[in-house]
């Protein structure tokens, strides 16, 4: 029965993506682009992917929107009439997408318990974990543990990206901002909404604290240091637009934003390199206690710190370099 | 059932080509990115439709369902980080937007390469 | 009768769907986006009783809490487009 | 005492999808703005009401119990907030672009 759920709501999210694409008003595109993460992280949930539907709730609920609409206050929110050239691109993409459904007929049936991917690494993790690790959620023990070159791999892409935008944007105004008119953050913040700015302020507490929740629960439930880092960034983000931009400046100043974005991807490097010196390899963490179940645990929540801090440092930058970007 | 069994790869693929489309199409640089991040999320489905198996549920290990059936936790683990680094290519993507407005006052395409002829 | 409610609440998440993509104006957008992102919140809570883990309810607690994030970010975005250029109709 | 406690559940379960039916509905086929908000506001308010102590009354004395308690209150706050915010904007920009009643408010999106 939940299977015909999931039929129903994958037409919904095609549906969806249609009309993202339909729209000419960027705005109600990027509008659309929420709904499409809610039902996204709906088919995931259904799909049995209980963490990955927590980050793309955390991510595509509040974050996403936000930096979309601060890109659209500083560019255009109409889009120009579409290019000549639709009739050909038209008709590769359907073709594309017919080669593309002919080759579905030969993949594995959904959910077949004989698809080669369920036979080669994945019974290994789900049967080592519990000796290895001894932590309940096999994703973050494959997460931090097993495949913890790749996870730093990632850590990386996203200070990169972090950087990235502070190197193009910096955090001046820029020349376009004096004759902008349109702007995401106040520097007085919504102060006149009066209800929506009283239950805001009461809200941003129970989201840091749900934060660290998934944060420090991550271990035994859906959470870890990427879901985490996107709800702190969140909250601090819904300050910002409560109480403008500066005074979300005040609360977490650049400097620190910096050293949140370099400290944290620095902890998860230095936790791998401790292995080496304990004389093992780079980010085995067993040799970290004298119980290697104990070490592996101890490096995971480091680990998963050092995640949290730099997705947390990433993401609030990006918002506020985008957000300095717009200011009179 | 034979035609249910594959509807998620269909989806897939149509949703792969809806963002691909947008990209080749549009000629607004956002909504170009817009369609990367379909065509983007086109490829988590796929990964996770591929990770669920038959009678398996969420790879967390409770008391109550310590001996069950579960999902294949990997493709989950990759597409998680991946998700994250998702939104902060987009986040790089929409920076290299607006230099770009700030520099030609336009983020159409077709208008920037007629100021750069 | 968790599957009446999810029936319900799926058929009302594409009834909010139509609603966002036909408009008219972008505040019944927002109306719908703010909309089905509470049945996504009572639709997750359903369906994680409806699969037997109720410990999967930190999903629906996270939207229940970041949903208004979108909703504000998109108020504020009108607000200043309302107050700069009276003459632009939203 | 099990068989009343089903019973209370499918009750109020049976009628949060009812009034979120109904809210769906409105939504879709209100005439404008104003009276559409309303309809979705029934689905905001009354159906969490009506559906978490339903889902609460199978889980029992519960950590999730306690999960959904926390769900139902955050939502009852941020609803109607959101609710509130959106229609005193929407009057706001509608009273402003056209001298109309504020009943009647501005369809036009360009």
């Amino acid at each position: 029965m939940t299977i015909i759920f999931g039929f129903f709501l994958l037409t919904l999210l095609l549906i969806t993506a249609v009309a993202i694409v339909q729209s000419q008003n960027l705005f109600v595109s990027v509008m659309l682009s929420g709904m499409f993460s809610l039902l996204l992280a709906v088919n995931f949930f259904l799909l049995d992917a209980a963490d990955v539907a927590l980050t793309e709730a955390a991510v595509g609920a509040g974050i996403s929107t936000v930096l979309l609409l601060s890109a659209l206050a500083i560019t255009a929110k109409h889009e120009k009439a579409p290019s000549s050239s639709r009739e050909g691109a038209l008709i590769i993409v359907i073709i594309a997408t017919l080669v593309l459904i002919y080759a579905t007929f030969d993949n594995p049936q959904f959910a077949d318990p004989n698809a080669p991917v369920h036979q080669h690494v994945a019974p290994w993790y789900l049967d080592k974990t519990a000796e290895a690790i001894d932590i309940p959620n096999v994703v973050t023990a494959v997460l931090g543990s097993f495949r913890g070159y790749d996870t730093l791999g990632e850590v990386f892409v996203v200070f990169t990206a972090g950087i990235g935008v502070l190197f193009l944007l910096g955090t001046q105004p820029g020349p376009f901002a004096q004759s902008n008119p349109y702007k995401l953050t106040d520097p007085k913040g919504l102060r006149h909404y009066l209800i929506p700015r009283v239950v805001g302020r009461m809200l941003i507490p129970f989201i840091l604290l749900f934060g660290l929740y998934v944060q420090f629960h991550g271990e035994y439930g859906p959470g870890g240091g990427f879901q985490a880092g996107a709800l702190i960034a969140a909250a601090i983000i819904l300050f910002a637009l409560l109480e403008g931009e500066d005074s979300a400046l005040k609360v977490i100043p650049r400097s620190v934003l910096i050293g949140l974005i370099a400290g944290g991807a620095l902890l998860y490097g230095v936790v791998g390199l401790f292995g080496i010196f304990l004389g093992s390899n780079f980010l085995d963490y067993s040799v970290l206690s004298s119980n290697p179940v104990k070490g592996q645990q101890m490096g995971l929540l480091i680990i998963e710190a050092g995640v949290g801090i730099t997705v947390t440092g990433v993401l609030l930058s990006i918002f506020h370099a985008f957000a300095a970007r717009g200011k009179f | 059932m034979e035609l249910l069994g594959i509807y998620h790869y269909w989806v897939f693929a149509i949703l792969l080509m809806i963002g691909l489309y947008a990209v080749i199409v549009k000629l607004n640089l956002i909504k170009k990115l817009i369609g990367l991040s379909l065509f983007q999320s086109a490829v988590f489905l796929l990964y996770i439709t591929m990770g669920k198996l038959e009678g398996g549920t969420a790879p967390i290990v409770t008391e109550a369902n310590a001996n069950g059936l579960f999902s294949n936790p990997l493709p989950q683990v990759l597409i998680l980080t991946a998700i994250v680094v998702g939104i902060s290519t987009m986040a790089l993507g929409l920076g290299i937007v607006i230099r770009i407005k700030e520099e030609y006052g336009t983020i159409e395409e077709d208008e920037i390469q007629e100021i750069d002829k | 009768m968790y599957y009446v409610v999810t029936f319900a609440l799926i058929i009302t998440m594409a009834l909010a769907l139509t609603r966002a993509i036909i408009g008219p104006s972008v505040y019944d957008r927002v109306l719908a986006v703010n909309m089905l992102g509470t049945k996504t919140v009572l639709l997750l809570a359903v369906v994680a009783f409806l699969m037997g883990r109720p410990d999967f309810l930190d999903l629906a607690l996270a939207y229940a809490l970041i949903n208004f994030i979108g909703v504000l970010a998109v108020l504020e975005f009108f607000r200043n487009r309302a107050a700069k250029q009276p003459e632009e109709k939203p | 005492m099990e068989l009343i406690l089903n019973i209370a559940s499918w009750i109020l379960m049976t009628l949060g999808g009812v009034f979120i039916f109904v809210g769906g509905l409105g939504a879709l086929r209100m005439p404008d703005l104003y009276t559409r908000m309303h309809a979705a506001g029934i689905t905001d308010s009354i159906a969490p009401i009506l559906i978490i102590p339903g889902i609460m009354l199978q889980a029992g004395l519960t950590l999730a119990s306690v999960k959904l308690l926390a769900i139902l209150v955050f939502l009852l706050l941020t609803g109607p907030t959101a609710s509130n915010a959106l229609a005193s904007a929407a009057l706001l920009a509608g009273n402003r672009s056209e001298q109309v009643k504020p009943t009647a408010v501005s369809e036009s999106e360009e």
